[in-house]
């Protein structure tokens, strides 16, 4: 979490996307001159369904105030199945995020192709705006990690 | 003997708590009881014990040592000590009290655990005699008496009121501090219902169990018993035993990584444990039977082989209605003993 | 100790514009382990690389962060350079402080602390990184080629070409394919047999090719270099090794009513069969469905009259396994069913036919012997129309959303087939688009327009009508003219979509292939690699990449032998070394990673530890074999010991980075 | 049934059937029961019970126990059995090891239950017609049979048994129990309702880790929590976040493997219903992906293991429920 100089709250975003979809997409949108928040840093996993549940739990803990993992449209995973993995991992991780009373909207799953730079971009945006008005995630943060 | 109405037990808490924190035992929800800190309306709890023991106050399951700031590649080292505050303990039973005291003689002895002796310092323990004991009870064991207890003052009560004296000089400067409450009482009621608390204590089950078998010179009998495989091949390797135990004084120091520092801190370790006391060479007690052993054996061998027979348990008989498995210190007494 | 090389990228403006590179080495200079950070105008440039590696000699770098642009571009260059500079090319990072900072953000103070972030990640993640050393795999140097149609043949006799065993499985009775089925080639009216039977026995006569014909691939096992593939050879009731292609069983046989699919049904053939005249290879098949013999034990004719002794009522299906080092997909097509197109009366007229049909009609050894004629009444129909896109670009899903990309340029040549043939008779081509574009297709189309007045009309044909004195009432609009169109017609014709053959699903599975949700395989890039699918080894050739006229697939069936060629040339191949491996003292040995694993790369043995306490026992643990592992990481969020870990992506790894990032 | 049950052993292990035993030992109160291996018919006609306390499941010691020299018999109740199929689907027991006779399962007793009402210094607990008549130094108490019942019990899914080589006693069905109800509370409550209740609960962990290693799906060579190298180990949750973690990350490892047993809450020193975490993904597997039950049988593939392709998107979490 950031404050800037206005003061509004600045939250910060851990996307990670896959290799072959998301992240080229990441890419397009990027030469494609398409403007999303810095709030957003992105890491790269070979697919979707390399990320653990304990990464997106290691990022609230440590000050992320929401989490987006990008992967291939169903049906297009590089390595066949992957994202069907993830899908159902991160459907019932979520949901059991949301059993324990975390805010719903700090996760989210998208499916970006390489093609889809606008797509990325304009999904950047609304994540980072919905994560905002929420403000800082304080249930599922770590007071240890808290920056002072 | 001092006593003050148990009606007016609120009066008396409220006064606690407007010099210093108080902690007293609560029921919760779910029926268990645990400590507390007093707030306006709260009632003491009537049950035998709380769940968890007491000695999270002097030795709580995790605290922060000290932390270390890096930024870049400097390191600042900050002390993270700070005075506690004085608080109060109420109604600790005579086995916790008594835990003090084994606590004690780990961590006062030289070297001085800061951290600890810190915390002791400010605390005033003030117990409760006990008045149902449970079938798990066995303080007798250890030379405790449950009608009496030890802690810097006590109280005991005969359905009517709350008699009160202190064992030292912390014990009455607590009594002093509410002394405007307290009036003479005739303790000759007290008495009946202490003997009725002993005739009790002799009817529990396990009221016969003694330690004169155990002690430190019992090593060579017992380490090598063939009971032990039996004994532990059941037991799961949880903490539960080792985390409920008042005694139980085992700690791992651990450093945490905050991404703008390190935590250094410790948090109770269980001998349950796979990785209890591995060291750079690795592991020395590789199977649950050693672990098991070793929790046994230092309760009842080698805790009182280093501290003058004292025992490492208290019978407080936590260990007894927790274990998953219903192993415990008893089963082990008894199926040990060489006569 | 780590020591790490922080590399900042400019790339001319593109970075330096909106991040001030300088900072960004400053602040990472300031990093553990961080022993050298610098800046430079093109981090990829010679020059640039030099840098990296002189500061990898000089400072003996263990590590290597380089900022620039995203790590697709260029994270095999600098690898490269690593390599070259005596540093295990898998401990450089890229940070992407272009594509995913520079370009997207204009405030240069945020988009610098961005990009010092993602170089802190980067620095982080390089901390862990482990020098990982690729593996090698052998090639088994022969290919397997599934489909026999023109693509396939035409590969495989590529294949054969540059000295390899190539294997073409086909699941009919015969190699050929549609093509086969063709009467005549646009644009330049050449005859289909003709130039597609001497292909197929060329492929026969090869002695590097050999045809499985009548069979199916019924499982794929393995990787890149080493497929182990197991092929069904149907049984065909004829000893394959015996008959002659004589043909005189045929003649004999009394069954005499099957329906004949070369034909498209259009006529019967006989229980025993060869397909055509021209089949490869020219061997007999028995349709169980049909036989007599099969049937009811009663009849024996075929076996009398064959004098080499080839029938074997009591054939079985056999399977042979084979290992090869690379798979050509060419599966083809088939045109749509046109069951749900009740508006142009397939099901109700004979005389409504499909384009595929009218190929047969017309041709010399089709039912009619070349003559048109409607097959309700075997007259000479004097007025046909054509109607285009039948389930092609459709929004609805009836049909198929893309353009089947064959239909303007066959019907062109229908339509101009017969009016060549057939002065008399009318032809009229209903489309919404006419796409011709292809070297002589627009003249070709232009030609039938112009020189064979063929009424090419804008609009759908909306209903189709048989009368009861057997003409067809085609009404249509005329979108250009602006008017309701009522054509009496003889005929229809309608240019049905093409499909992917049904069989390729589940080929695709058995491949683990990636196909789009028109069941087309999907290529690993659509412009730069169009013939190799996203899978290692396996190769795509003809329409079953996508809708296909005969030059194109013969192209790109030629393409995909050259890819395989590549491959087969080799005698090892280098694997990916971030694959997952599995921690044997950690592993349960419970079988999650294996089931998630696409590539069937997890297997479990049976091993003996000496256990932690002392014990000594077998356990069942997973073993990951890191020329088949893709390096997805699927199995190592199955595991939940944690004991499957991934190279180059390790749990810690990724957590160090969120870490970083977080901080 | 215990007699029964002795009998039966003795027989096996005298035809050399089996040479060994796994059952419940008797403690010192009517309701400490310590599960354990008999090797004799001397040892079962002294020690072994069954009777109204004998909850534990003892199928997770057979990872172990299989693995020894020859076969043992294990006495499993309809919930045993459906651990016991888990555990062979992901070969963590030797089947042919184990030579299983199915008993009639609960409801069984909870202890804390009857001390729950007040009733201290036990001596002996008898259950004439379903009243509890509980002996105590105190003197005789009296509550009826199901109100001492563990919850486990009283939410029981089956009492059927899905593997064994013999039964005794009547073979069961599976039960249309009532066991999402408290997890359907719960979604019914406000995000905040529900916080405050997960907050109330998980701080009182200990994280002794009691739930961990009774959990027969929890048989990992070496926990991700126990392991330095795993980045996430820890032994005390030093702060809310880490209580979260551990039970979210436990729950998750066994999503589509528990087979709701509910031997977690049945040994939570704290009483936190950390069942409700696991029925959660239970409810949630269900509803998403189809029944499942694990346990159920050997070969079918776990629902984290598998996929649609037209499986419901993770947004489906936003769309329902309260927020």
């Amino acid at each position: 979490m950031q404050v800037n100089e206005n003061k509004e709250f600045q939250p910060l975003i851990v996307a990670f996307c896959c290799n072959w979809c998301s992240y080229a997409g990441a890419d397009l949108s990027g030469t494609n001159r398409l403007n999303y928040p810095s709030n957003v840093k992105i890491i790269r996993v070979p697919c979707s369904c390399r990320v653990n549940p304990m990464f997106i739990l290691r990022a609230f803990q440590r000050g992320a105030d929401g989490v987006i993992l990008c992967g291939c449209h169903p049906g297009d995973c590089h390595y066949t199945s992957g994202n069907y993995f993830t899908r159902r991992r991160m459907t019932l991780l979520f949901s059991m995020l949301d059993f324990l009373g975390i805010e719903r909207d700090r996760t989210r799953v998208e499916w970006v192709s390489a093609a889809e730079g606008a797509k990325f971009a304009a999904t950047m945006n609304e994540f980072t705006e919905a994560v905002k008005k929420l403000g800082p995630n304080r249930r599922l943060e770590d007071l240890r990690c808290r920056k002072q | 003997m001092l006593k003050i109405s148990l009606d007016k037990l609120d009066k008396l808490f409220e006064a606690i708590s407007a010099s210093q924190t108080l902690y007293i035992p609560v029921d919760r929800e779910d029926g268990a009881a645990e400590y507390k800190k007093y707030e306006s309306g709260m009632k003491l709890s009537s049950a035998l014990n709380t769940l968890r023991s007491a000695k999270d106050f002097f030795f709580p399951q995790t605290e922060n040592l000290v932390d270390f700031k890096m930024e870049g590649k400097n390191i600042e080292v900050i002390d993270v000590r700070e005075e506690s505050e004085d608080f109060v303990i109420f109604g600790v039973r005579a086995c916790d009290a008594r835990s003090f005291t084994i606590l004690d003689k780990v961590f006062l002895a030289e070297p001085v655990d800061s951290y600890y002796k810190n915390r002791r310092d400010h605390g005033t323990v003030v117990t409760m005699a006990c008045a149902r004991p449970a079938e798990t009870c066995f303080c007798g064991t250890f030379g405790i008496d449950a009608a009496a207890p030890e802690g810097d003052a006590a109280c005991y009560s005969d359905g009517e009121s709350l008699f009160i004296e202190a064992h030292n000089e912390k014990g009455q400067k607590f009594i002093d501090s509410i002394s405007s409450l307290l009036e003479e009482g005739d303790t000759a009621k007290l008495e009946a219902v202490r003997a009725k608390t002993r005739e009790i204590l002799k009817k529990l089950p396990l009221a016969h169990l003694t330690t004169d078998n155990f002690g430190g010179d019992k090593l060579n009998e017992y380490f090598n018993s063939d009971k032990w495989g039996e004994l532990s091949e059941s037991c799961l390797g949880c903490g539960t035993c080792t985390f409920v135990c008042p005694t139980c004084q085992c700690y791992d120091i651990k450093d945490f990584n905050t991404g703008h520092g390190i935590k250094r801190y410790r948090c109770w370790d269980s001998c349950m444990y796979s990785d209890f006391t591995k060291m750079a060479h690795g592991n020395p007690r590789l199977t649950q039977l050693e672990r098991f052993r070793q929790r046994f054996m230092h309760k009842l061998v080698y805790f009182p082989a280093n501290n003058n027979g004292e025992f490492g348990c208290v019978g407080c008989g936590r260990c007894l209605s927790k274990c998953p498995i219903s192993m415990n210190i008893v089963k082990v007494m008894k199926a040990l003993e060489v006569k | 100790m780590q020591r790490i090389g922080v590399f900042v990228c400019h790339c001319g403006t593109n970075i330096a514009a909106t991040v001030d590179v300088k900072s960004v080495a400053e602040a990472l200079g300031h990093e553990p382990g961080v022993v050298i950070s610098q800046d430079y105008q093109y981090m990829c440039s010679e020059s640039g690389q030099n840098l990296v590696k002189n500061a990898i000699k000089e400072h003996n770098l263990t590590g290597v962060v380089v900022c620039s642009c995203s790590p697709r571009m260029h994270e095999n260059t600098f690898r490269k350079a690593a390599a070259a500079a005596g540093l295990n090319p898998y401990l450089v990072e890229i940070a992407n402080i272009r594509e995913q900072c520079s370009w997207i953000h204009k405030d240069i103070a945020s988009a610098t602390e961005k990009a010092i972030i993602l170089g802190k990640a980067a620095v982080a993640k390089v901390h862990l990184n482990a020098p990982l050393t690729a593996g090698e795999s052998p090639v088994a140097k022969r290919a397997l080629v599934i489909g026999g149609g023109i693509a396939g043949i035409q590969t495989a006799l590529d294949i054969a070409e540059a000295g390899f065993e190539v294997d073409i499985v086909e699941k009919n009775p015969t190699i050929g394919g549609k093509m086969a089925q063709i009467d005549k080639t646009f644009p330049t009216l050449d005859c289909a047999a003709c130039i597609l039977t001497p292909k197929m026995v060329e492929a026969s006569q090869n002695e590097k090719i050999t045809i499985h014909s009548f069979s199916e691939v019924t499982d794929v096992k393995g990787f890149v270099g080493n497929f182990t593939v197991t092929i069904k050879k149907k049984a065909r009731f004829v000893d394959e090794t015996k008959c002659t292609g004589c043909g005189l069983c045929t003649e004999k046989c009394p069954m005499k009513k099957v329906p004949n699919e070369f034909n498209m049904g259009l006529d019967n053939r006989t229980a025993i069969y060869i397909p055509f005249a021209q089949a490869v290879p020219k061997v007999a098949t028995i349709d169980p469905n049909f036989c007599m013999m099969m049937k009811t034990g009663k009849c024996g004719v075929c076996s009398k009259v064959c004098s080499v002794g080839a029938i074997d009522y009591k054939q079985e299906d056999r399977f042979i396994e084979q290992k090869y080092g690379a798979i050509v997909v060419a599966t083809g097509f088939n045109p749509i069913k046109l069951d749900k197109y009740d508006e142009f009366a397939y099901n109700q007229c004979p005389d409504v036919v499909t384009s595929l049909e009218l190929e047969r009609l017309m041709n010399a050894a089709g039912p009619n012997g070349g003559t048109l004629l409607r097959p309700s009444d075997k007259t000479h129909p004097h007025k046909i129309v054509f109607v285009q896109c039948v389930g092609s670009r459709c929004d609805d899903s009836k049909g198929k959303p893309y353009c089947s990309k064959i239909c303007c340029m066959y019907t062109a040549k229908h339509a101009m087939l017969i009016r060549e043939k057939y002065p008399d008779t009318e032809v009229y081509v209903f489309y919404i688009d006419v796409r011709t574009p292809g070297k002589n297709f627009d003249e070709f189309y232009r030609r039938a327009v112009e020189q064979y007045n063929v009424h090419y009309i804008k609009g759908m044909v909306g209903k189709v009508t048989p009368r009861s004195d057997g003409k067809i009432d085609v009404q249509a609009s005329d979108l250009l003219a602006n008017e309701q169109l009522h054509i009496d017609a003889d005929m229809v014709v309608l240019a049905a979509a093409i499909e992917p053959d049904k069989t390729a699903r589940p080929l695709a599975t058995m491949l683990t292939t990636q196909m789009d949700t028109n069941d087309f395989f999907t290529e690993a890039h659509p412009k730069l690699r169009p013939v190799e699918s996203a899978t290692a080894g396996i190769f795509l050739s003809g329409a079953c990449q996508g809708p296909k006229d005969i030059p194109e697939t013969v192209a790109q069936a030629s393409a995909a032998a050259a890819k395989a060629i590549g491959l087969l040339v080799k005698d090892s191949i280098t694997c990916n070394p971030c694959v997952a491996h599995s921690d044997e003292l950690m592993c349960n040995g419970c079988s999650s990673c294996e089931k998630v694993c696409p590539y069937g790369a997890i297997t479990y043995i049976d091993k003996e530890f000496k256990m932690p306490d002392r014990t000594i026992a077998v356990r069942r643990v997973a073993s990951v074999n890191p020329a088949v592992c893709q390096g997805c990481g699927a199995c190592t969020v199955a595991c939940p010991s944690g004991a499957m870990d991934l190279n180059g992506f390790s749990n810690n790894q990724i957590m160090a980075e969120v870490d970083a990032i977080c901080k | 049934m215990q007699e029964a049950m002795i009998n039966r052993a003795k027989q096996l292990l005298a035809d050399g059937a089996v040479n060994r035993v796994i059952g419940w030992k008797r403690g010192e109160f009517a309701y400490d029961i310590t599960p354990a291996v008999f090797e004799t018919a001397e040892e079962l006609e002294k020690e072994f019970v069954y009777d109204d306390f004998t909850a534990a499941n003892v199928s997770k010691y057979l990872v172990k126990e299989s693995k020894k020299e020859g076969k043992i018999l294990a006495f499993l109740k309809p919930c045993d059995t459906y651990s016991f199929n888990q555990l062979t689907k992901e070969h963590r027991v030797v089947r042919e090891n184990v030579y299983i006779v199915g008993i009639p399962g609960g409801p069984k007793l909870d202890a804390e239950k009857i001390k729950a009402k007040g009733i201290t210094g036990i001596l002996g607990v008898k259950n004439e017609n379903y009243t509890l008549k509980i002996d105590t130094v105190y003197g005789e108490e009296i509550m009826p049979f199901y109100e001492a019942i563990l919850d486990k019990c009283a939410t029981c899914k089956s009492k059927k048994h899905v593997v064994y080589d013999e039964l005794m006693g009547e073979e069961g069905d599976v039960l249309d129990s009532n066991r999402f109800d408290m997890v359907e509370k719960l979604e019914n409550m406000t995000a905040q309702e529900r916080f405050d209740f997960w907050r109330d609960q998980l701080s009182k962990c200990i994280r002794c880790n009691a739930c961990r290693n009774v959990c027969p799906a929890c048989t990992c060579e070496k926990c991700v929590f126990d392991n330095p190298n795993s980045g996430v180990e820890n032994k005390a949750p030093a702060d809310s976040f880490e209580e979260n973690m551990f039970h979210i990350i436990r729950a998750f490892h066994v999503a589509g493997r528990c087979t709701d047993c509910g031997e977690c809450s049945r040994v939570c020193p704290q009483n936190i219903p950390l069942h409700l975490l696991n029925r959660k993904f239970i409810k949630d597997i269900n509803s998403l992906y189809g029944e499942y039950q694990a346990g159920e049988d050997t070969t079918s593939r776990a629902p984290l293991n598998d996929y649609k392709q037209d499986d419901c998107e993770a947004s489906i979490v936003h769309e329902r429920g309260v927020e």
